[in-house]
């Protein structure tokens, strides 16, 4: 552990980071309605200086020696109650400040891109309002120092990913969305919560400084259900099967939401955590394995979905949760993995963030429609769209030198210093990936036209397709640049840790070996959707195709496993309710009725009845005051 | 201040005076039907309650009795039983079954107790007699004045407020709203004479007539009478007084003769 | 209640004690019937007739007779009145008067027959508060005696007397709080020796002015004579009564002017001392001369009753309540304070008469602009609101205002709207004024 | 004679108190016991005063009749506003209240 340095010069402006935009959000929504013609330009210019303060503190990050790079800066005491102390207090170290640079860079591109596209919504100042909370919320949960305070910013982007995909309530799909992701969300908190107490009962403290330290402490069955508590709070916050049902609805949202937040921030707040805590997964073998498990099982159900569905976001939103299953899994070989995790979560933020808004601009053009079955023969149409999104497609798929190569490669060459099994199955489900994309270009860019009457696809402004510009450059070259240049496997190390275990092959073969077996995928892609026409009616499909458009009975099985068995307990304890405990105390209350019936008589309303009791009283009382003094 | 002071002969006398005299009124207050004979009952109690006092070293608190409950309180009550004329007796039958008997007995149950208990009590309770502490501020209003403004300060002072408090509160309570506000003596004057109303005092009875009862008609300077120079009730029930016809000539010849 | 500083009081001998009282007694009823020959010839004097001359010198034996007569005339007894209350009455009314003398100083300490004692009967220290408490026990009289005549004006007069002695024993009450605190005690003797250097009428003259006007209050005299004001309540109280019960009360209130004549001058103009030229000579406050100086006092005091009586006329009830309890109550209140603070300011700050005057001065100046001030912006506020008064008057009263049923407010006319008409869209409005019931003659001149 | 004879009689005279509160119907009569009844307990104090040599028990019987008077402004206020709706003074009437 490196020691905590004290905020000082630019770093004493932490707290502004998060004050910015909470500010904004402030300002935006309880401003009301004067604030409509200037309030979304205020949004942007808050998260844009968040960001050029993020930069400013990279720079004074890097001025400093490694071992000095984690900055704590505490504000107040915010609870204290007993033994329990909990400070309102900033961590910025090397971890802290990747996630702080891609939220704020990021969040400001999409806000910016949002200006263009809820140009024309009614409510875009509340829009812009839930975006500034929800990138205060994001700071303060990867800033915070302690665990409680994470959770604070844990709700928060809860929050604010529940008010954005439900910021079309109107629609009922959205309201349903937005309620799905919200409550399948709770179970995640439910298991952070959790392990809060455990950790404050194990050791006394949740600051993250207190918790690492003395991990030694504490024996492996605890560390062990502190893991895999946190493991459930990271599937249900980054879509982790078994929680993953929520982020294919959540694409409900409009789509800088969805690239926002569903994309390349809050969904990886779980790989944060794991990789926050590696201290407590270092310990907990169990745990940590636990982890490898999920993220292997979601790269698959993510990947399968995402070949399934015609939906371009939903689409996206599988390969989303595959990619983030990438990072869980990486998060879960233990230091190896770690940085490779995080390093992943930047390209794959970027790139999918990216995709994202293409997908969005595609949907700008073609009249809001999702269905990729009523694309086609786009690219000449939406030149700038088509390139920025096939640099997000290269990334993404992995062919060198676009970023989603080196960081995936690397999850990959991870995977199989730890054990061959995994390391071919996650080689299996970058073929996968190949085969998607190329499924989901070919059908929205190549191809005929299948457009609906009277749409009329189209550029969309400069507003939009900046951002686009700046995330397709992102995508290609911030693999590249993060590796050779920004050498973040050192950079992170001194959070992470990192062990360098011998290779048992050359690198070089993996490499060649994921190539083909991406370039398979792709060619089976372009094959199947490429070449042959697209029916516009979805065919009949094989099993695997219908399980995968039906989320792989995701929402089925919860049905069966969750939402039944609380229907059947819930009627039954109503009905027990009604009858038993009402009829209880309806018993009760009529007993008392008909006693107080009797008893009533006695309430004449007459004073002097009243005061005839009272004397009797004093009587009664200088009778037992003489019999005590006798005795 | 520890010697006993042994109460003397004279003392003894007012006590069994003014005492009997206090349970007399106490008994008759309780006893009597009319409020007012209640309430005079109560006076003598509280008269010789005062003197009680005086005779237990409290002069100061004798008059204050005499002053405030004698002379404010009980004036009060008169004044309250005046206006709202509660006047005629109470009914002596009990509404409410056995509540007459259930307070005897317990009353009289109470007194024999208390009694009882309290005699046994204090039957060898000492006095020490108040003459030190009177003579410590160089009187008893003195050393009682001490007492209130200094240990006693904030209930002093509370009791102020209670007493404002109160007096707002009583006025709050019979407060009657006028719609308009009350016309002024001068504003009833203008009224009375724009009306067009009779404007000076109305004929008395009997006026230029033989008779002065009430239910003869004044005359009028030309002989005729006056109704109403006789109260309405009498003319509703038509017992107006007939007016024998000399007197009616015989005003008019006076006027005539007058005249001429 | 016999300490040292009474040592004299309570230490005569019985036939002394015995003395004194016939002696107060036959003083009383003497100055009542003096007062009632002086008050007649006064006030006929002051309406230019002669007054009773024919009995005795000067009629001076006039008041004797008129209660010979009194005593021999017939007694009636109202058939309604409550018996028992109806003779008890006049009693207490009587009693209570006499009683009330008891703790009043005629002279210092002079010597009778051989024995040291004081001209008074009686002293001890509270005895001002004995005064007021006998006061209120007077009243009584007069309130039962309205109330057992079982008749109309009686019970009103009765009424009237209570709400009276309660209201101005109050303000009366209040006067005494500055002659207490210059005085320290509220023995009647320990107050006269306390004038020795100056009459607190001079030191304390709001006192004295408001205990003069509520003892005219207090002894329901002219032009506070409400409870028995012939005009509108025939006699008052005692309209019912007759012979010696009358008699009984026409004596109390002559004691009564009496005993606060005496309180008066106890407490304010300095008691049985001599009046200042006066009291250049040495022997003037010794011997027997003090009881010439206070009688000549008190006879001041009882001149000034009837000069009031021949002068003024009866106040209105409302206006007469209206001053005791919003005039004479807040100044004595305003007062009480005043000489407070200035007491605390001699004791505990050094200031000279000099300063003191000036800050008094000052004081009252600030009150009198304040009060201008005030009385301007209230001129000016009742202004306003007449103006609103008359607004509203002209403005028409919408019944229904916003859509539900409201009163009037005062100055507003009820217009009765009829709903239907307003449903069909015909806004006609019959109007029914609801105002003050016309004051229509029912008596009106049918001949 | 001892001094605590004057304690007896207030006992006595506070039993005959209670019993007026509870035997009459009068409302004014029954503030009235209710004043006897603080009038017996102030004999007390001022005895208990002079039996203990100390002033205090005076200057609670004064509170007391300070209080007492308070409270029977208040309490005939009520009674006349009783009487001015239901044109009676007795306290059986007003058991309507207890609804």
């Amino acid at each position: 552990m490196t020691e905590l340095m004290p905020a000082e010069g630019v770093f004493s402006l932490i707290w502004l980071l998060i004050a910015l935009p909470l500010a904004g959000a402030i300002v935006l929504l309880f401003g009301g309605r004067r604030t409509n013609s200037w309030g979304p330009y205020l949004g942007v210019l808050t998260v844009s200086a968040s960001a050029v303060l993020g930069v400013l503190m990279l720079l004074g990050l890097l001025d400093r020696p490694a071992e000095e790079r984690t900055v704590e800066q505490t504000l107040f005491t915010w609870v204290f109650v007993g033994d329990f102390q909990a400070d309102m207090a900033f961590q910025l170290d090397q971890l802290s400040m990747v996630f702080v640079l891609l939220i704020t860079i990021v969040g400001a591109l999409i806000h910016v891109y949002s200006l263009g596209y809820m140009a024309h919504d009614p409510d875009r100042r509340k829009f812009f309002g839930y975006l500034n909370l929800f990138v205060a919320a994001m700071l303060l949960l990867v800033l915070a120092n302690n665990y409680l305070l994470v959770y604070v910013g844990w709700e928060g982007v809860g929050l604010a990913s529940f008010l954005l995909i439900g910021f079309w309530q109107a629609k009922p799909s959205a309201a349903a969305a937005a309620k799905k992701a919200f409550i399948i969300n709770r179970v995640g908190d439910v298991g952070l919560s959790l392990a809060i107490m455990l950790m404050f009962v194990t050791f006394g403290s949740v600051s993250f400084d207190d918790v690492f330290r003395s991990t030694s402490e504490a024996s492996e069955g605890t560390l062990t259900a502190i893991g895999l508590l946190l493991l459930l709070a990271a599937a249900g916050k980054s879509a982790q099967f078994p929680l993953q049902a929520w982020l294919l609805d959540a694409m409900e949202g409009p789509t800088p939401v969805s690239a926002l937040i569903h994309a390349a921030t809050m969904v990886t707040a779980g790989v944060y955590l794991i990789v926050r805590s590696n201290a407590i997964y270092n310990a907990a073998v169990w745990a940590a394995t636990a982890v490898v498990i999920v993220g292997l099982i979601t790269i698959f159900m993510g990947a399968i979905i995402g070949s399934a569905k015609d939906d371009i976001k939903k689409s996206l939103a599988g390969s989303t949760m595959s990619q983030i299953g990438y990072m869980i899994f990486a998060a879960g070989l233990g230091p190896i993995g770690y940085v490779f995790a995080i390093f992943h979560l930047l390209t794959h933020g970027v790139f999918k963030a990216g995709l994202f808004l293409g997908a969005g601009s595609v949907m700008h053009g073609m009249n809001d429609n999702v269905n990729m079955r009523r694309y086609g023969a786009l690219k000449g149409l939406m030149v700038i769209t088509f390139i920025t999104f096939m640099a997000g497609y290269l990334a993404i798929i992995g062919i060198p030198p676009f970023s989603g190569f080196w960081s995936k490669d690397e999850i990959i060459h991870a995977a199989f210093e730890r054990n061959a099994f995994i390391g071919i199955a996650t080689i299996l489900a970058a073929g996968i990936t190949g085969f998607y994309m190329t499924r989901m270009i070919a059908m929205t860019f190549f191809g005929k036209p299948r457009w609906e009457e009277g749409v009329h696809p189209h550029e969309s402004p400069a507003v939009m397709t900046i951002p686009l510009i700046i995330l397709a450059l992102g995508s290609t070259f911030m693999g590249m640049a993060l590796l050779f240049w920004g050498n973040i496997e050192s950079w992170l190390e001194p959070v992470t840790g990192f062990a360098s275990e011998p290779t048992p092959l050359p690198t070089m073969f993996y490499i060649g070996v994921t190539l083909v077996v991406v370039i398979i995928g792709a060619v089976i892609g372009w094959i199947t959707y490429g070449v042959k026409p697209v029916p516009i009616d979805p065919p009949h499909g094989s099993w695997l195709t219908r399980a995968a458009r039906k989320d792989l009975y995701g929402d089925a099985v919860n049905d069966v496993l969750v939402v039944q068995p609380s229907l059947a307990t819930a009627r039954y304890l109503s009905w027990f309710d009604d009858k038993g405990i009402d009829g209880f105390v309806n018993g009760i209350a009529r007993w008392v009725g008909l006693l107080a019936n009797t008893l009533r008589r006695t309430q004449s309303g007459l004073v002097r009845s009243y005061a005839l009791s009272m004397v009797g009283g004093v009587f009664v009382v200088v009778l037992a005051l003489l019999l005590v003094r006798m005795n | 201040m520890n010697e006993v002071i042994e109460p003397n002969l004279g003392e003894t006398l007012v006590f069994w005076i003014c005492g009997g005299l206090a349970v007399v009124g106490a008994l008759g207050m309780v006893i009597s039907r009319k409020a007012v004979h209640s309430a005079l009952w109560i006076a003598l109690t509280m008269i010789n309650l005062a003197i009680l006092y005086v005779a237990n070293s409290a002069p100061f608190l004798g008059m204050v009795q005499v002053v405030v409950y004698t002379g404010a309180v009980m004036m009060l009550f008169l004044f309250v039983l005046m206006v709202v004329g509660v006047d005629s007796s109470d009914s002596l039958i009990e509404t409410i079954k056995g509540q007459r008997v259930a307070a005897l007995l317990l009353g009289v149950g109470l007194t024999i107790m208390l009694v009882a208990g309290l005699g046994a009590g204090l039957s060898g309770a000492g006095t020490i007699g108040l003459d030190a502490a009177n003579a410590a501020d160089g009187g008893n209003v003195q050393g009682l004045a001490r007492l209130m403004f200094s240990d006693y300060i904030i209930a002093f002072q509370a009791t102020g407020a209670l007493l404002i408090t109160a007096a707002v509160g009583a006025m709050v309570l019979t407060h009657r709203e006028y719609w308009q506000p009350r016309k002024s003596q001068r504003e009833l004057s203008q009224d009375r004479f724009t009306d067009g109303g009779h404007p000076g005092n109305k004929p008395s009875p009997g006026v230029y007539a033989r008779h002065n009862a009430v239910d003869t008609p004044a005359l009028l300077p030309d002989g005729s009478t006056s109704a109403i120079s006789i109260p309405a009730p009498l003319r509703a029930r038509d017992d107006a007084r007939a007016i024998d016809v000399n007197d009616i000539t015989n005003v008019r010849r006076l006027t005539e003769g007058e005249s001429e | 209640m016999s300490g040292s500083q009474f040592g004299l009081f309570g230490n005569d001998p019985w036939w002394l004690v015995i003395g004194k009282s016939v002696a107060v007694f036959g003083l009383l009823v003497l100055l009542t019937l003096f007062t009632i020959w002086w008050e007649r010839r006064v006030v006929s004097r002051m309406q230019n007739r002669i007054g009773p001359n024919r009995v005795g010198p000067f009629g001076l034996l006039q008041s004797l007779m008129d209660g010979f007569k009194l005593a021999f005339k017939e007694e009636i007894l109202p058939k309604s009145a409550h018996v028992g209350v109806y003779w008890i009455a006049p009693v207490i009314s009587a009693t209570a008067a006499f009683v009330a003398f008891a703790v009043i100083p005629f002279g210092p300490t002079v010597s009778i027959f051989g024995v040291e004692t004081p001209l008074q009967l009686t002293d001890f220290p509270v005895s001002v508060l004995y005064v007021l408490a006998i006061a209120s026990i007077g009243v009584y009289g007069l309130v039962l005696a309205g109330w057992a005549s079982g008749s109309t004006y009686p019970l009103l007069g009765g009424l009237r007397s209570t709400a009276q002695v309660i209201s101005y024993e109050i303000a009366m009450g209040l006067s005494f709080v500055g002659v207490f605190l210059y005085a320290g005690s509220m023995s009647t003797s320990e107050i006269v020796i306390a004038q020795e250097p100056i009459w607190y009428a001079v030191i304390l003259l709001p006192s004295f002015l408001i205990y003069v006007t509520s003892m005219v209050g207090e002894t329901n005299r002219a032009p506070f004579d409400l409870p028995e004001a012939e005009g509108e309540l025939v006699g008052g109280f005692h309209t019912e009564y007759s012979s010696l019960k009358f008699a009984l009360f026409f004596l109390a209130e002559y004691i009564n002017m009496v005993t606060v004549s005496a309180l008066a001058t106890t407490l304010f103009l300095g008691g049985y001392l001599a009046p200042w030229p006066l009291s250049l000579w040495e022997s003037a406050n010794t011997g027997w001369w003090p009881v010439l100086w206070w009688l000549i006092k008190v006879q001041l005091f009882i001149f000034l009753f009837i000069w009031l009586r021949a002068t003024l006329p009866r106040m209105r009830y409302d206006q007469f309540m209206k001053f005791g309890w919003k005039i004479l109550i807040p100044i004595s209140i305003v007062w009480i304070f005043i000489i407070a603070i200035a007491r605390l300011f001699r004791d505990s700050v050094s200031v000279t008469n000099t300063q003191l005057l000036v800050g008094g001065a000052i004081v009252i100046a600030v009150l009198l602009i304040g009060s201008w001030l005030f009385q301007l912006r209230a001129d000016k506020r009742d202004a306003a609101a007449e103006l609103e008064l008359d607004e509203r008057r002209a403005r028409p009263f919408d019944a229904n205002a916003g859509g539900y049923p409201v009163p009037p407010l005062p100055g507003e006319r009820f217009e009765y709207t009829s709903r239907r008409a307003m449903a069909a869209g015909t806004v006609a409005t019959t109007t029914v004024a609801v105002a003050a019931p016309e004051t229509t003659n029912e008596e009106a001149p049918d001949a | 004679m001892n001094p605590s004879n004057y304690i007896l009689l207030s006992a006595v005279l506070f039993s005959i108190g209670a019993i007026g509160v509870l035997v009459r119907r009068n409302a004014i009569i029954v503030f009235m016991s209710v004043e006897l009844m603080l009038n017996a307990a102030n004999l007390s104090f001022v005895t208990f005063a002079r039996m203990n040599g100390n002033l205090d028990g005076q200057v609670v019987a004064f509170f007391v009749m300070v209080v007492a008077a308070a409270e029977v402004v208040i309490g005939l206020a009520i009674i006349v506003t009783i009487f001015r709706t239901r044109r009676s003074a007795s306290i059986d009437e007003p058991s309507l209240l207890k609804y």
